[in-house]
């Protein structure tokens, strides 16, 4: 697996100047407008407006958001179409139903604009903005920490993880079942050792820097701006005055 | 499997997160008290955490040949024990959504209910429930991996189910086509998931006995 | 077996091309140290060489079997070129050496006899023999060097590519590394070594390829180590030795004809004078 | 603030000893290189100093204090001496940069002001200001030593210890090493630095320490570096100017006094003649 799209879009983006907090506010406002409301057209609405931010001024590249849908993308085709396909009680076999595809139809819609919304804080936000705003929020010092541990080690193991695959798959590891069940098990081994050796060596490291058991830092500043929670509230407003009056 | 962001309705979305708080709070609770206790535990904590990320970009053999990856809830489950499983599984879940757009924000609860509780819970259960009457501590390995994994694919199913009931067949209709789609993929995933875990042990047990023995194993 | 690439081009997704036109004919049997700094290519290169990466266009062949990126070709190539990673965990997952150099082996799908020798050849060109039963992670570094080449010996392959085989080593590990390369060598095995070190590259190569923004050049390495707009394209400092022969050479010290390529070949012609 | 080693012993539980009553000297502001071959007991003396390590017997004291094995000894004893180890993922924690390196100093108590002046400088003098702001995990290897280093700057801390500071570097990413090395030495930081490479110790050391067995020879780069008995017992080659200039000088082509420490400085003296 290589680095995450989303996260080399974050940590690019220019959106990056604005608090976390505004950026929560904005995508879950977003998520529940195009859940509470009919499906035609506020998810449509949410999904133009979160893709437009997305691509403009978080200026995040076309092809890093492409790949990061394709992994929801493939739930969401298959959870559709699960819902379109109904059982008749009377005789055998799948069929479709109106009232079956208005479900899947309405579903998509929701998923499609959540997803989309989920993404413009994904694509904007890296995750030790995140963290710090959750650790001033009042989150537990310690939850916070592991998972900041969490966010540095996970791509430190992944890095491992691609190079022992890609070993592995050079000696052939790979090419039938039996050999990939022995591969992804020497795999699994090898990558929690290192993860209990990177912890116990990082220990001696922060304990060299004076790490008695508070994990404080100093990072980014980014103060919370009026005109964006300004805009955050018209173009939920919007959403919300638009499915109303056509619904 | 992890349930997409708007596909679940707000109601079920609320529910499912307030049945995940407790667990999730109560795993929180461990993980302040075994860090006052001992400070450089979040940095075994943080490894722990970022292992059970990291696993489920290994792949393991399918039936289809496609590749399939291991949920991993069992492995850390018998590692870490199920509260602070279920802390570190919900960590994971949110950077799932948000480095990978993997479930969502609004679906965390559920997902967290079946990945990051459920499952580690069977799994643990029958892995104690194995060594209770008796039997080898491989096949207690093998029930875990398998068992947690096919529990969380359950209540994936009972979750969706629930949410979009089938206009003809209603809510159990409903479950059954989702457990039936899931069915063909995931029973030989968990025999597979349960192999896994019996070789990973046995690889352990010879490079990493300190570290099992210190993970009370 | 010679091994060709002609007009190979890379590019990741999204972002500018890595290599662009490289040609290359390395020749069967020989030494070949391929020179570049950083974001220079060089990794992308390997990683092409061994089929980890399906390059945009080009071609590589190995015997006159051209790679194909599909289950068979992949699997035929491997057979042909193995890749040695610079850090050696990256290839050491087993919980003891034998089971890890066994594992190539295996995986082509030898007998279990067969298998067994074709370890304990691998690991007597290594000097590992004595590391068989040894766990993985109680090696030194410099050990699971020589392990992980094992591992890859152990296959067999007609053209062995080597990352940095000496980095990161003491010098008498570094030593041995060499030594074990010189057997290999002797063997017959294709011999292409990545090295930042140019000292190395000059003493040891029969032909050197210097990488520099996506497009190499391939010579002797006396020749284009010793040539200032290669050196200076390509980022790379001038091996001492030739730097200080050419001072000697200028200054009548030594023979107009000397060509040292390290430093005792340069020492013993000092002692000559 | 000179640093004084006085008899300090060390063995693991159940082991021979691996330090064996070693004593140092290190003045105020000077570089000094730490070589000796794996196994050498190098690591185990990094530690030692650096307080990670509590010694056998012996005393380690910075600036007239003895470090003491308490809270209050060891974070004094943090304040002054700072250990960058080998590999930056052993102290690298934060996915920012810029919290990464402002860890060091919060610990220390200063203000959050302080802090950022603090962070600022740091990675100004390791050239690294324009990482501030990137992940930790989008740096090169070469980059995430300088911010490690960076990291321990922070804290202002009189002595510097680096474990291999330039070793899994490319020649440019090395010397962006050194130069940030020589910012810190004129700023008046003492460096000590354990490394392989010979060379690289002739010619940036004011002194150098060898190890082997257990005990230490400390005395000038151009003597102990060009002594027979020395480079054997800890397995070290000898640097490749030392043993040039040699010859060059029983050829009566340089003058006898000349004892070049780099490869520059000899080229200018053959020029010269």
């Amino acid at each position: 697996m290589s680095a995450p799209a989303l996260d080399t879009a974050a940590w690019a983006s220019p959106w990056r100047r604005y608090s976390p907090g505004d950026k929560v506010l904005l995508s879950l406002g977003l998520v529940i407008s195009a859940l509470v409301l009919p499906p035609w057209p506020a998810s449509g609405l949410v999904t133009a407006i979160a893709l437009g931010l997305i691509l403009g001024p978080g200026r995040v590249p076309p092809h890093l958001l492409l790949r990061a849908a394709r992994g929801p993308a493939a739930f969401i085709v298959l959870g559709t179409v699960s819902i379109a396909i109904t059982w008749r009680t009377s005789g055998f076999g799948p069929t479709v139903t109106s009232e079956s595809l208005t479900a899947a139809a309405s579903t998509l819609s929701h998923a499609v604009a959540g997803t989309s919304a989920v993404l413009l804080l994904a694509a904007t936000t890296p995750m030790t903005d995140l963290l710090s705003w959750a650790r001033r929020r009042g989150v537990p010092e310690a939850v916070v920490d592991v998972a900041g541990l969490t966010y540095r080690l996970l791509f430190v193991l992944l890095e491992s993880v691609s190079a022992v695959r890609s070993a592995q798959t050079a000696r052939l590891g790979y090419t039938s079942r039996r050999a990939t069940l022995r591969s992804a098990s020497g795999l699994a081994a090898a990558t929690l050792t290192r993860a209990f050796d990177r912890a116990r060596r990082l220990e001696t490291g922060l304990a060299g820097r004076g790490f008695e058991g508070v994990m404080r830092t100093v990072g980014e500043q980014q103060s919370s701006s009026r005109s964006f929670e300004l805009w955050t509230f018209a173009s939920l407003a919007l959403v919300v005055a638009v499915s109303l009056g056509v619904a | 499997m992890h349930i997409a962001e708007g596909y679940l309705p707000p109601l079920h979305a609320a529910a499912w997160t307030l049945a995940a708080a407790p667990f999730v709070v109560h795993g929180a609770r461990c993980v302040v008290r075994e860090v006052r206790e001992r400070p450089e535990s979040r940095l075994l904590l943080g490894a722990a955490g970022a292992f059970t990320f990291v696993l489920s970009a290994i792949k393991l053999p399918s039936v289809t040949g496609s590749s399939s990856h291991p949920t991993g809830t069992g492995l850390g489950a018998v590692l870490f024990r199920p509260p602070v499983m279920a802390m570190l599984g919900t960590i994971v879940l949110l950077f799932q959504a948000l480095l990978l757009a993997h479930g969502g924000l609004t679906t965390l609860g559920a997902n967290a209910f079946s990945m990051a509780i459920v499952g580690p819970w069977v799994g643990y259960g029958a892995y104690r429930a194995c060594s209770a009457v008796g039997l080898s501590f491989w096949v207690g390995v093998f029930a875990a991996l398998s068992l947690s994994d096919l529990a969380t694919y359950v209540v994936t199913s009972v979750q969706l189910g629930l949410a979009h009931p089938d206009p003809t067949g209603g809510v159990l209709g409903s479950i059954g086509e989702f457990l039936g789609i899931f069915a063909l993929t995931q029973i030989p995933l968990a025999v597979a998931e349960g192999l896994l875990g019996v070789l990973v042990f046995r690889i352990l047990a010879r490079i990493a006995p300190e570290e099992l023995r210190s993970l009370g194993l | 077996m010679n091994t060709e690439v002609a007009g190979l081009t890379f590019a990741y997704t999204g972002g500018p091309p890595v290599l662009a036109g490289v040609d290359l004919k390395i020749p069967s049997g020989s030494r070949i140290a391929v020179l570049g700094a950083n974001g220079s290519g060089k990794s992308t290169l390997l990683r092409c060489l061994s089929g980890a990466l399906k390059p945009t266009s080009g071609r590589i062949s190995v015997g006159g079997h051209e790679l194909r990126h599909n289950r068979s070709g992949l699997r035929r190539h491997r057979h042909l070129l193995q890749l040695i990673t610079q850090d050696p965990d990256d290839q050491l997952f087993s919980a003891s050496v034998r089971e890890d150099v066994s594992f190539g082996p295996v995986n082509q799908g030898l007998s279990e006899e067969e298998v067994r020798a074709r370890c304990e050849e691998a690991l007597d060109l290594l000097a590992a023999t004595h590391l068989a039963d040894r766990p993985t992670h109680q090696l030194s570094f410099g050990e699971r060097k020589r392990v992980a080449i094992a591992s890859a010996v152990a296959m067999r392959p007609a053209v062995l590519v080597l990352d940095e085989p000496t980095a990161g080593l003491d010098p008498a590990a570094g030593i041995e590394a060499v030594d074990a390369l010189a057997r290999l060598h002797e063997q017959g095995t294709t011999l292409v070594m990545a090295t930042h070190d140019v000292d190395l590259a000059l003493a040891w190569a029969d032909e050197v390829v210097v990488l520099s923004r996506g497009v190499v050049r391939q010579g002797a390495p006396a020749e284009l180590l010793d040539s200032d707009p290669v050196l200076e394209e390509a980022r790379l400092r001038r091996p001492w030795v030739l730097a200080v022969a050419a001072r000697l050479r200028a200054l009548g010290v030594i023979e107009a004809e000397s060509r040292p390529r390290d430093e005792s070949s340069l020492l013993a012609l000092l002692a000559r004078e």
